[in-house]
């Protein structure tokens, strides 16, 4: 490159690190922000997800500040990019934690989760996990929230009812060839088999492709009473697909499968869902934010574990203490009970949240509640 | 003169190959040049053909400077080259070869030679018609590739070494052709050969080179006697 | 039937990546330049037409105009990118390393100016069944099928038959001789580039059309190509889309004997052993 | 600032994996995209024996196992040449994450491997950055002081010769099946190392964590950094890990940020191959 090509880029970059300087440097006068972080995939396969998780923070975020923020202090929200990768997400995480010095860290994707838990445990961080459901963040750090159920405890539910109340004999299983997708089908075939169930298919998708074509007709040949669908992409597409499939059968998933409804191809289908209501003000509001038709399951999650963050802080700033980590965390288990019109969260001395899950039928153009197995 | 060659100095990168080099070629001549591997001879072709830029001097075709032209430029202007080896399309056929070179330089004020012309010139070729180049004889394909280099409206055609791989009465036919074909339609020639004897046969004018310089530049029969010929 | 079912279903994917193999051989055999970024074209493509269509332009039209788009986008990076590369006397390696750049700005450019979201066409009609007796296939796979069949044949025919076809086989097997005959090879690979470009935009639309699109699918898609291509024998076209159609109904009714994880991952060991056998390729070229 | 320290190793960790892939694409021009399948290999290895035996022989074991897979994925090299091997190795890559995601009752499958120990050697444990730095850079050094030496033996300057005119060398009666073995091995070994590090490092691994994106950033570090040379591929991983880090401090949209970094990363290739192929300290590619 020309030196002088090499020069102005150089300009280039100092001018656009000078220009963003003064809004780091901020919070450092006056009444100082409340920062709290955001470790999303918001670039890669895994980014459309992670987009929508975004939303649901800042909304959260813009709705504080709108009512003033926490105690006369404003919020904001720094999102930092995971890429859904371990090694990205760790110097994302230090840099948060050692530059911004926030107290809590909002996450997303079990992988990225999981290699920043130990971090988070030495550094007194609390880390909140809005929507990734492998087991193994059970007791992956003393400083995880989990607010939603872990797959295990979803699937049981749901396979519970398949089971029991729809007499199900046989099953296949979609799932995506992630971690979620994994898990999901392995929880969900120790489940099924437990009450007496068959699996007589496991089929793969791969997570960022659209073509389910042959997964689906393999399922359909096995000829199973019900299909466990496990991915968390494409769903439009996905149902799509399994009505132009033959024979395909009656679909059943957890929450993850949640925007398979409401199609002419999924009526008469089954899930779980973590009990979560959004109430349409709320949701109207919201499309009018992001210009989205809808405020997504992603979405809802992410404003409400924000808002959990939230409320814990304004509890601690009411006691006066010191906003760090390790108060934080004291205090979420002080407030204890988290109530919002999204979701009940209680965190009764475990990490994980115990949530109410609903199990829900589609029709064509909206789902009802079947059964409600409430919180243990 | 066809071809002026002025005090031509080239080479690669870094590396100057041949100095100073000049010599000049009379309409329907064939110049027969002479000289080691690496002597400078596909050099200076390639000078003349412009896919080398020269460091100093001239070349003048028809009394315009082209040094400065672009290849395709200079093709217009009727300069010619005839590569050693792969002077054919091999993935087209005879026909296929002829025709689009043909159709690319039918735009060429006073255009001459047509396909037809080129196959009743090389008869041979008129037979092979439908075969993919690839497919023939080596002697075949270096018919067609001089074929390819008459189409249009040459003046000067550069043939580097068109006798490798060949077949001796090939050889002679091939020439026989050559000499034929640039008197008729007053094209000049440089040929550049190690088969010294026949190239002697056709030429009307001899360039020696060694290390770069032109170390002997006459007729044939002059050239016979010189002592040039101890370089190889 | 399932085996039945796979097999077509297999068939028509098979169209769509034979386009892509076939555009991607065809340029990789005229300039020798190994254009990953095709990769990025075929996204375009499909992105420009789902733009079209999304503001209500009939699909024909949204998808001829996305075609010439891609064309045109496929000629600047010709024009621009590897001309200039080409002039310096690049190496392959670097030209290789800066088409995976060309395919980074392209995918993440869609990506920033239609989001990364999986998108699906509004047309309504392409999900309609039609009924073949021995299997069903969508109104879309229809066109997958149909388009990639005809733009092939359209390959061809202009390959034997148009001066343009005849250049670009001429320049395909000696760039030096084309130079010095005045067939222009520059214009010749910028037209390629835009010929190419605009079948792998086709296939790229007509499988957005069929099922939906995300901004990094192209690479698998231009990777079950590109093994095509050398499978079926570098510069031979019809080996290319024949072996791409055929890797497609592999891998569909594989299916029924193997596990579906382990067929991207049985594709492609199948492919590095097939390569330290036969590295020529099935189909030789004349 | 425990950021920046583990900036710093991660940095050491890919500037031996690019000398890794320098070692293959700029010293002998096998032109592999399949670095991270090795890398992985060995993080997988140290990953599964941290806990059983001492982790300087969990290392030793992950360094041999991927020196004999790199000379085994490099092998077809030998037979197919250029672009055919870039498919062959784009293959062996796609291969490799197959197997890591598939074979999960070795690899913990898609959802990886967790608890990793960290590195401890005579009773000292390295279990923050500050502490795994020490192993991080003496590690570098050891790789950086291995491809010095390299470089300057006689064998070094065959291996180049091979780059250049492999059928001279041929003619001129060296072995060039073993120079192209030999450079093989010592790549595996590097990516073993870094694959290691990396696993004791994040205490974590997972698939995603070694795919073909992992292969090209590695690849775009080097060819930033600048191939052939050992300065380029030190250079490359640190400029590239922090160019991200650069910027976060940019003021744009957040949805835009993701795609717009990857955009750079690409136009960034462009520009170094149109201007500069050599990269910021490398030689003639």
């Amino acid at each position: 490159m020309p030196l002088r090509q090499l020069r102005s880029l150089a300009a280039a970059v100092a001018a656009a690190v000078v220009s963003a300087l003064p809004g780091t440097l901020a919070h450092a006068q006056g009444q100082p922000e409340i920062l709290i972080g955001a470790l999303l995939p918001l670039t890669g396969p895994a980014a459309p997800v992670g987009l929508e998780q975004q939303q649901g923070v800042q909304f959260a975020v813009d709705r504080a500040n709108a009512a003033g923020g926490i105690r006369g202090r404003k919020v904001k929200a720094i999102f930092e990019d995971s890429q859904a990768k371990p090694d990205v997400a760790l110097l994302s995480f230090n840099r948060l934690a050692d530059l911004e010095n926030v107290p809590v860290i909002i996450t997303a994707f079990s992988s990225v989760t999981l290699a920043i838990a130990p971090l988070a445990t030495r550094k007194k961080v609390v880390l909140i996990n809005p929507a990734a459901q492998s087991n193994k963040l059970e007791n992956a750090s003393p400083y995880l929230f989990n607010t939603i159920p872990l797959v295990k405890d979803e699937t049981s539910a749901i396979t519970n009812y398949l089971v029991n109340s729809l007499h199900k004999k046989t099953a296949a299983i979609v799932y995506e060839n992630v971690a979620a997708g994994i898990d999901g089908r392995d929880d969900f075939k120790k489940a099924f088999e437990k009450l007496g169930g068959k699996v007589v298919a496991e089929e793969p998708v791969e997570f960022g492709l659209t073509n389910y074509r042959p997964t689906l007709l393999k399922v359909a040949a096995a000829k199973p009473d019900v299909a466990f669908i496990v991915i968390t992409q494409g769903h439009p597409t996905f149902v799509e697909q399994a009505a132009q499939v033959p024979g395909f059968p009656v679909g059943a998933g957890t929450t993850f499968v949640n925007p398979l409804c409401c199609y002419a191809g999924s009526a008469g289908w089954y899930q779980s869902a973590i009990k979560s209501g959004i109430p349409p003000e709320l949701e109207k509001e919201f499309n009018t934010r992001f210009g989205t038709k809808s405020m997504g399951f992603f979405a809802r999650e992410y404003f409400n574990s924000t808002n959990v963050a939230l409320k814990a802080i304004d509890h601690l700033l009411g006691k006066g203490q010191a906003l760090n980590g390790e108060n934080l965390r004291a205090a979420i288990f002080e407030v204890k009970k988290f109530g919002s019109d999204i979701a009940n969260i209680t965190f009764d001395k475990t990490n994980t949240a115990a949530r109410g899950v609903d199990i829900q039928q589609y029709t064509a153009d909206s789902r009802k509640i079947l059964a409600t197995e409430e919180a243990k | 003169m066809t071809l002026e060659v002025r005090k031509l100095t080239a080479g690669y990168r870094n590396k100057i190959v041949i100095t100073d080099v000049s010599f000049e070629l009379a309409p329907g001549s064939i110049m027969a040049f002479f000289g080691h591997n690496g002597a400078g001879k596909s050099t200076t072709l390639k000078t003349i053909l412009g896919a080398l830029s020269p460091v100093e001097g001239e070349v003048w075709l028809d009394g315009e400077r082209i040094d400065r032209l672009p290849i395709p430029e200079r093709i217009a202007r009727g300069i010619r080259y005839l590569p050693d080896s792969r002077g054919v399309f091999p993935d087209l056929t005879v026909e296929e070869n002829l025709d689009v070179v043909a159709r690319m330089n039918a735009a060429d004020s006073g255009a001459r030679i047509a396909v037809a012309d080129v196959l009743s010139m090389l008869p041979l070729l008129e037979a092979r018609r439908g075969s993919y180049a690839g497919t023939m004889s080596g002697g075949q394909q270096q018919m067609l590739a001089f074929g390819l280099a008459l189409l249009g409206s040459p003046r000067c055609i550069l043939l580097e070494e068109p006798s490798v791989g060949l077949q001796p009465d090939l050889v002679e036919m091939l020439f026989g052709e050559i000499r034929r074909i640039c008197a008729k339609h007053a094209i000049s020639a440089i040929l550049v050969e190690h088969k010294i004897a026949s190239a002697m046969a056709i030429s009307d004018h001899v360039l020696i080179m060694n290390n770069g310089a032109v170390v002997f530049d006459g007729p044939p029969a002059k050239a016979r006697e010189s002592n040039f010929w101890e370089f190889f | 039937m399932l085996f039945l079912q796979l097999l077509v279903d297999g068939l028509v994917s098979g169209c769509a990546i034979g386009l892509v193999a076939v555009s991607f051989s065809l340029y990789y055999s005229t300039t020798r330049v190994f254009h990953v970024a095709h990769a990025g074209i075929y996204t375009l493509g499909g992105y420009l037409a789902w733009y079209g269509a999304m503001q209500g332009i009939p699909f024909a039209i949204a998808c001829a105009l996305a075609v010439a788009g891609a064309a045109f986008a496929g000629a600047v990076i010709q024009r621009f990118l590897y001309d200039e590369l080409e002039r310096r006397e690049a190496t392959p390696l670097v030209m290789l390393i800066a088409s995976l750049g060309a395919l980074a700005v392209l995918q993440n450019g869609v990506a920033m100016l239609f989001t990364p979201n999986i998108l699906q066409f509004p047309n309504p009609w392409r999900t309609r069944m039609l009924d073949l007796g021995i299997a069903s296939v969508s109104y879309a796979q229809v066109l997958v099928a149909a388009s990639g069949l005809a733009a092939f044949g359209a390959l061809m025919w202009m390959s034997r038959r148009t001066l343009l076809g005849r250049r670009i086989r001429a320049v395909a097997s000696n760039p030096f001789l084309a130079e010095i005959t005045r067939l222009g090879p520059r214009s010749v690979y910028l037209a390629v580039m835009a010929i190419a470009s605009a079948m792998a935009a086709l296939s790229g639309i007509m499988v957005g059309l069929d099922q939906a699109m995300q901004p990094y699918t192209g690479v698998l898609v231009l990777l079950t190509a590109t093994i095509a291509v050398i499978a079926g024998g570098i510069g031979s076209l019809t080996g290319a889309f024949v072996v791409a159609v055929a890797l497609s109904v592999l891998q569909n009714v594989a299916l029924i004997l193997m596990p579906g994880r382990w067929s991207i991952a049985a594709t492609f060991a199948l492919f590095v052993v097939f390569i330290l056998v036969k590295p020529e390729g099935l189909f030789r070229k004349r | 600032m425990s950021f920046l320290l583990s900036y710093l190793v991660l940095a050491t960790i890919y500037s031996i994996a690019a000398l890794s892939t320098n070692l293959l694409v700029g010293i002998i021009g096998i032109f592999s995209v399949s670095q991270a399948a090795i890398i992985g290999v060995g993080a997988y290895t140290v990953a599964l024996l941290a806990g059983v035996v001492p982790f300087p022989v969990a290392m030793l074991v992950a360094v041999v196992l991927c020196a004999l897979v790199n000379v085994l994925l490099a092998l077809p090299s030998l037979r197919v040449a250029g672009d055919y091997f870039v498919v062959t190795s784009f293959g062996c890559q796609l291969v490799a994450t197959a197997v890591f995601i598939n074979w999960d009752t070795l690899t913990g499958g898609a959802s990886g491997i967790v608890a990793i120990p960290a590195p401890s050697l005579f009773g000292f444990t390295a279990d923050t950055p500050q502490t795994f730095l020490v192993i991080s850079t003496i590690a570098l050094l050891a790789a950086c002081a291995g491809f010095w030496l390299l470089m300057r033996s006689p064998f070094g300057k065959i291996v180049h010769a091979i780059r250049e005119d492999e059928t001279a060398v041929l003619a001129a009666g060296k072995n060039v099946l073993r120079a192209k073995v030999s450079v093989s091995a010592v790549s595996g070994v590097y990516a073993g190392l870094a694959g290691g590090l990396y696993a004791t490092f994040l205490n974590f691994i997972d698939p995603p964590s070694f795919d073909l994106h992992v292969s090209i950033l590695i690849l775009t570090m080097l060819v930033v950094g600048g191939a052939r040379t050992l300065a380029g591929s030190i250079i490359g991983p640190f400029l590239l890990l922090a160019l991200p880090q650069l910027l976060n401090l940019v003021a744009v949209p957040p949805t835009m940020a993701g795609p717009l970094r990857q955009f750079i990363y690409g136009a960034l290739l462009i520009a170094f191959m149109l201007f500069r192929p050599q990269g910021i300290a490398g030689r003639r590619l």
